[in-house]
């Protein structure tokens, strides 16, 4: 699954996308999964209110089931216009 | 529809024209303009906007086709850039057209209101002491509840 | 504050460029555009427009006046057209700049409620089988109500 | 004083502007001196709910004083923009 960051997500994490080999069943096992890997990604996800995710480029929240997905993203709130 | 997320400049004269005169039985056009601050202190070198490539135009679509479908909007036109822009430079604009003015004024507010929260860009101010992430406000989160 | 009152068409392009390119400091341009509508049965020839000379650049003055004390818009610019028109011509224009964009709409929205029913100005449609002078909607006069 | 007319109340009066010798004290007093002239003037003048009326071009209501009055000038509710 690819898994993208940006913003300050992309920051604190250090690169801006990586492929990532999960069973987790949903965005949140998921964001677990991360945690427990590294600093970075326990820095990067600790406030999970701060934070927004969109599974396959669809805007959801983080008990969205990963069943199927390609392609996960987080990143803050955003910010256009 | 015409949504496009491009590094460019837009010509803002060009397309407001071009906009307009492609209307059929619209009697009101309203555009919206989105421009790099240049505050009075002076602070902000450059602005930088990140996105998110492929879920951008999906965002903006589905935004304008809900507006489309809500005020029986002529057209929409949204441009909207990312990279590195200087102070007075024009971010974004949204242009729309209603047979009535509420409507083609509903459409564009919706449309920013929207934009500002929904769709993947992420705003960098750099200045001279360092760069920062605009955080997004309440007040634009709260702005979507009136739709 | 720039208030024409003119019988010739306007660029609604070049004036929108320019508009947007001579703000400071603003972070919001919102136009408005009218244009005379071509309905679908094409019972619509002509629309003439009557105005009151002199009192037309007072009132529009005023309302613009206003609209720059309330919302602490950048600049104001109104164009508005009298005389015999055309389907798809335009009829007026209206722009604003604000720091930000609900000041912009804001004010842009104030600017035409007022415009429409208290600038004088008068509209005639002309079509095949006569004449007739539009009739002011309840709906503006209520639209009045919510500044 | 210069008394003008617009839209069809201009069309009803047959003329766009005319000078009246008035000592009439308010807008309402000139409406019923104007009125008493000739039949054209009584159908202009019927519905004073459907008109509106401008003292040296501001608008204002039929029981403003002409005191010192230059310009007076009746219409429909207007129609801009």
């Amino acid at each position: 699954m690819d898994v993208l960051y940006f913003a300050w997500v992309r920051e604190r994490i250090g690169q801006p996308k990586e492929t990532v080999e999960t069973t987790a069943p949903t965005v949140r096992d998921l964001v677990k999964e991360l945690r427990g890997r590294e600093e970075r990604y326990a820095a990067a996800f600790a406030d999970l209110d701060a934070l927004r995710v969109a599974v396959d480029q669809e805007l959801t929240d983080f008990d969205a089931s990963l069943a199927g997905a390609r392609e996960v993203a987080f990143f803050p709130p955003m910010t256009g216009g | 529809m015409d949504i496009r997320v491009q590094a460019e400049p837009f010509d803002l004269g060009a397309e407001t024209a071009a906009f307009a005169a492609r209307q059929q039985g619209m009697g009101a056009v309203v555009t919206f303009t989105g421009i790099v601050r240049d505050p009075p202190d002076g602070g902000l070198g450059a602005m930088e906007i990140e996105h998110y490539p492929g879920m951008t135009e999906k965002a903006i679509s589905g935004i304008a086709a809900k507006a489309a479908t809500r005020w029986n909007t002529g057209d929409i036109l949204v441009i909207h850039r990312y990279g590195r822009l200087a102070p007075s430079e024009m971010i974004m604009m949204v242009a729309t057209a209603a047979v009535h003015r509420a409507e083609a004024f509903q459409a564009a507010e919706f449309l920013m209101d929207y934009l500002k929260s929904r769709a993947p860009f992420w705003k960098k101010e750099i200045g001279e002491q360092g760069a920062d992430w605009v955080a997004a406000k309440a007040d634009d989160e709260a702005a979507l509840g009136r739709w």
